[in-house]
């Protein structure tokens, strides 16, 4: 990892210092432990301040449609490029595409578990190889770092970003899980009343501050349907109702557009479990038409294109 | 479940075809289930999927969508670009826990009439043993 | 204690539609309560949250004057989900209101000077509520001369088409209305607003200037004045911003630690020089 | 009045409470989530999370509260005012900073001119029971602005975790009136010099790092700098910590209707929306996040003090903690501060 980031920024250093781009998103050592910060780099001497390591939490191509007019480096894992080409796919950079700094993923360590298994606030968290050490005022433990892993990177299939222009790091063997998304299956399992019940229970600690929409880079309407008066489709209080049709929307909205990079679920401050709901989606596109978001450049979105041959068993 | 209850079914029909079969029903007076309450669409791919959740959300049972027969889209390919919406919202909602048969979908052409009063049935027969809807709904 | 938040019913007394392009609708309400009414004090400037069950609330400038009894005018601009409801609504129909809210024009800073009064547009509702209120024989004598600079894009967007004629017929006002765009009947001048204020060159000796409409229009009208040597202290506009309580609790309408609900929506260039540039 | 709580007594204490009182303290819905919320059982209570998700001032400004109901019938319409709380409330386990939040809010919601009657008649009817802050987080900067972990002000009663005990202290007329509690018993001499060290670990804890004091007068310099078109860029442009402030108090109005019924509805909304001040012809006074992270951060420091005397922030860190992208405001503050300005090292990120 660490001579990843090095790497990085040498080359975040070059490509600023040749102008090829005006701007570079990445991340960066900031406040908190276990946590980096998204760091927008102008200058060749900021390459300095970027980091990498397993606290790289953000999906930085949320950060795009900001930046437009820019020439923009961003520094990318495997789930975010795919964003990337599927935002390319929708036509969103017409003037300058995106120069994607890919960064093959050792996946993330979910610091809300590593909270839970300590008893303290937690003051330090370094990586040391496969271990992380966790300090605190009165404590101090290493943990197995596979073991804290975020759900979207256990259920991983996409470490190596392939699309990216500059690649770091060597690519690694993707494993094909046996359970794609062991968290659908087990969702799966269970009854249709367990899994509405789970669902509402889930959503009920929602405080509508959207930050699983802002945080997530696929989500770019000028008018959310939540925000829309003519029609207004959706009551803007805490009723479950209200609450669940939010989320069956933005999740259905992901359809054939989620890298299952897990922003939205990470961008929670209620903990709502998130990633299930379009990692079911993500599934059901590649089952019904063969498609994965962002691995091939040029495949349309699939709500967006048919096949007459499309399956209707469901049809009367 | 109140022993009179009748289920409220949304039927959302493509102007084209579905909307001339389920006429032609009528002149033919072909009986179906009084259940449905039609609202006329130019195509089944206008279907927005806020659409049947709006619906569900405000009170009906059921939904139905109904379009040409594939190939027959006066539009030429809305009812493929639906078919997919369909497919995967069918399969969502079903997966949330929302119960199977409370969102159908079918293809009636202008000359089914016979078609449309049996799909209207099957689907009213469906929701009713299915009960009242109770996930979702708003209550107010 | 009163709750601010709760309307007052009123009753939809007479509508009419005021502008060609249908878009203006002036409603004339009445108080559904004799208290209500009597408890009902305003001065020209201030505004009324109308309020219609089921859609929401939409401020609005009170476009009667205090002196006219028993009625409060409102003329709508239709454009979004309640102000289209208060275009549908029909006579007799109920219509709750809040207010009045704000703090209306300094109507005491104007006695013993001149009063120029530059609208624009349909913002032109509250500058009829004072000049209405200057005309007014009890209040007539307190300035000195009135001037209206009353502009459109064309005749048929003027609001208050009868009440101008009358106007234009009194001498102790000077109104000077202009289009961009003339018909064939049009007698007034053609012209932008600001070259109209430049042409006719009002003195700002003992003058305050009221200026009201769109933001283009503002923006060129105010160098014109400048031009004139009106100083800061004495042009007065009335700010618009999307609003919720009226009251200075929901926050969004602030411009700085200045809330335009509370604290205006009346404020003296000299104070705006003063706020951020967030409006 | 000095007392004590035998910690084996807490959970009949709370139970006798609720005899007279709706109880309101926090709970943890899931691990790692904590709400304050009414309670039903007094083992729901958990006060194990220092700064809960959600503050306390979702108990008098809740996130989501029906003003008032209505019916209509042909032209004519009745409301009903839904202010009236018929039961007396005790909040129970809430730190200092929300607390003097609490009072934040009510200088703006309890005018000269207009009272928010919700607010108020909420406010009247809660006794606040307080909790000190024995470990303050690291994300905590209450004495900096102008607080601290044991800030008595706003409490009607206050707590001390003591380890076996509670170290209670009656303040005010209406915690007085649970003196007669059958679970408070005469405080130990020993107990007060706990308490006291707890208060000069805390403190020390804590520190004054933050330049809170005198922000107001430099940011009037700072409305058009260009900080403002660096400090924004991170932002994604959500809620949380505004939702999650103890001192916001933006709000939305909204109806709500079903054929004749409905109810006129008030919201959290938030500075940080688009849609918070975008006009109806299309017109946005705050059209970027620019603008939208310096009202953010003038209303709190600038806008607030100039009209109230005080800042509109408590540090309690929420916003820190649960940003999702880590803005530190305490950062924005070091590096608006005149101090950190001359030799800035640090670049603002």
């Amino acid at each position: 990892m660490a001579m990843i980031q090095k790497k990085l920024r040498e080359k975040t250093k070059e490509l600023l210092a040749k102008k090829e781009v005006d701007l570079v998103i990445g991340f960066s050592d900031w406040t908190l432990p276990l946590r980096t910060t998204p760091i927008f780099i102008r200058t060749p001497e900021g390459a300095e301040h970027l980091v990498w390591n397993s606290f790289c939490e953000n999906n930085l191509a949320a950060y795009l449609h900001k930046f437009s007019r820019l020439k923009v480096g961003v520094v990318v894992k495997g789930c975010d490029a795919r964003s990337v080409v599927a935002l390319n796919l929708e036509k969103r950079f017409p003037n300058h595409p995106p120069l994607l700094i890919g960064v093959v993923c050792q996946r993330l360590v979910d610091r809300k578990k590593v909270k839970k298994a300590v008893k303290g606030e937690i003051l330090q968290a370094v990586e040391q190889g496969d271990l992380l050490l966790v300090k605190g005022e009165n404590f101090e433990v290493s943990l197995k770092r596979d073991d804290f892993l975020y759900p979207s990177c256990q259920s991983c299939t996409h470490r190596t970003p392939h699309q990216a222009h500059i690649l770091i790091g060597d690519p690694v063997e993707e494993v094909s899980l046996v359970e794609t998304h062991p968290e659908v299956g087990e969702f799966e399992r269970k009854s249709p009343e367990e899994r509405w019940d789970f669902f509402e229970k889930e959503t009920s600690r929602c405080l509508r501050c959207y930050a699983c929409r802002e945080a997530c880079p696929m989500c770019y309407c000028g008018e959310c349907f939540v925000d829309s008066s003519r029609p207004k489709w959706i009551e803007k209080s805490l009723s479950p109702s209200d609450l669940a049709f939010y989320h069956i929307v933005r999740a259905y909205h992901q359809t054939g557009r989620c890298s299952g990079c897990g922003a939205c679920e990470r961008a929670c401050p209620m903990d709502i479990r998130l990633t299930y709901l379009t990692q079911k989606l993500n599934q059901e596109v590649k089952d019904l038409y063969g498609f994965e978001t962002g691995i091939q450049p040029e495949a349309a979105p699939p709500l967006s294109t048919f096949d007459p041959e499309d399956q209707q068993g469901f049809i009367k | 479940m109140e022993k009179d209850w009748q289920p409220k079914i949304l039927a959302f029909l493509c102007n084209w075809c579905s909307y001339a079969g389920a006429d032609l029903a009528g002149t033919s007076r072909v009986q179906y289930s009084p259940n449905i309450r039609v609202i006329r669409v130019p195509c089944s791919g206008r279907i927005n999927p806020l659409f049947i959740l709006k619906a569900l959300q405000s009170g009906v049972d059921g939904v139905l969508v109904s379009g040409c027969h594939p190939g027959d889209c006066h539009y030429l390919s809305g009812n493929y670009a639906g078919r997919r919406k369909s497919a995967t919202l069918k399969r969502f909602l079903e997966f949330l826990g929302i119960e199977q048969g409370r969102v159908q979908f079918s293809w009636v052409s202008a000359a089914e009439g016979g078609k449309f009063s049996q799909v209207v049935d099957e689907v009213t027969r469906d929701i009713k043993r299915l009960g009242p809807l109770k996930k979702f709904k708003k209550s107010s | 204690m009163k709750n601010p938040y709760l309307p007052i019913p009123m009753i939809l007394k007479k509508a009419q539609i005021e502008t060609s392009d249908r878009l203006l609708r002036t409603l004339e309400l009445g108080f559904k309560n004799k208290e209500d009414e009597e408890s009902f004090r305003f001065i020209p400037g201030q505004f009324c949250e109308l309020s219609i069950l089921g859609k929401g609330e939409a401020p609005l400038g009170i476009a009667s004057s205090p002196t006219e009894k028993g009625f409060l005018k409102f003329t709508v601009n239709k454009a979004g989900v309640v102000t289209t409801a208060l275009h549908h609504i029909e006579e007799g129909s109920e219509i709750g209101i809040r207010g009045p809210l704000g703090n209306g024009y300094p109507i005491n800073l104007f006695e013993g000077k001149n009063l120029l009064v530059i609208g624009g547009g349909f913002a032109f509702t509250t500058l009829r509520s004072l000049v209405a209120y200057f005309l007014h024989p009890e209040h007539r004598a307190k300035v000195k001369e009135i001037t209206v600079i009353y502009g459109a894009r064309m005749p048929g967007l003027l609001l208050y088409k009868d009440e101008l004629l009358e106007w234009e017929r009194r001498n102790d006002l000077k109104l000077v209305t202009t289009v961009d765009w003339e018909d064939k009947d049009w007698k007034g001048k053609v012209g932008l607003v600001p070259n109209v204020l430049e042409e006719i060159a009002p003195s700002s000796e003992n003058t305050s200037a009221v200026i009201c409409g769109p933001p283009i229009m503002i923006k060129f009208t105010f160098p014109k004045l400048m031009a004139l040597r009106f100083p800061n202290e004495r042009i007065f506009t009335s700010l618009e911003r999307r609003m919720k309580c009226g009251i200075g609790k929901c926050g969004r309408c602030n411009i700085g630690h200045l809330y335009v609900c509370k604290d205006g929506p009346v404020f003296s260039y000299a104070q705006l020089s003063k706020l951020p540039k967030d409006y | 009045m000095k007392l004590k709580l035998d910690k084996k007594n807490f959970e009949d204490f709370l139970k006798s409470l609720m005899e007279e009182y709706d109880l309101y303290a926090p709970v943890q819905p899931v691990e790692g989530v904590s709400v304050f919320k009414k309670i039903e059982q007094p083992s729901e209570v958990n006060l194990t999370q220092l700064v809960p998700q959600k503050p306390a001032k979702d108990i008098f400004f809740p996130q989501s509260e029906v003003m008032f109901c209505y019916e209509m019938a042909g032209k004519q319409s009745r409301m009903n005012s839904m202010e009236e709380i018929k039961r007396e409330r005790i909040l129970f386990g809430a730190r200092p900073c929300d607390i003097e939040a609490i009072s934040i809010i009510e200088k703006i919601f309890v005018g000269e001119e207009y009272t928010d009657v919700y607010f108020l008649e909420k406010r009247r009817k809660t006794t606040i029971i307080g909790l000190g802050c024995n470990h303050p987080l690291s994300t905590c900067f209450c004495s900096s602005a102008g607080g601290d972990p044991f800030l008595r002000a706003g409490s009607d009663l206050f707590f001390i975790d003591l380890g076996e005990t509670y170290f209670v202290e009656l303040l005010t007329e209406k915690g007085a009136a649970l003196r007669k509690n059958r679970f408070f018993k005469e405080v130990d001499p020993n107990d007060l010099t706990l308490v006291k060290e707890l208060e000069g670990k805390a403190f020390e804890k804590v520190g004054y790092s933050i330049p809170v004091e005198g922000i107001e007068k430099r940011l009037d310099l700072m409305t058009e700098s260009s900080f403002w078109d660096r400090v924004h860029e991170k932002c994604i442009g959500c809620a949380v910590c505004t939702y999650l402030c103890p001192t916001c108090h933006c709000f939305d109005m909204v109806d709500e209707a079903l054929n004749n019924k409905g109810q006129r509805v008030r919201n959290w909304d938030s500075c940080l929306f688009p849609i918070y001040s975008l006009e109806t012809s299309g017109h946005n006074p705050r059209p970027t996040g620019r603008e939208r992270t310096r009202q953010r951060l003038m209303h709190k420091f600038n806008y607030f003090p100039k009209n109230f005397g005080r800042v509109a922030c408590v540090g309690c860190g929420r916003c820190i903690l649960y940003c999702p992208v880590q803005f530190d405001i305490r950062e924005a503050l070091l590096y608006a501060s005149a101090k950190r300005a001359k030799g800035l090292k640090r670049k603002f990120r």
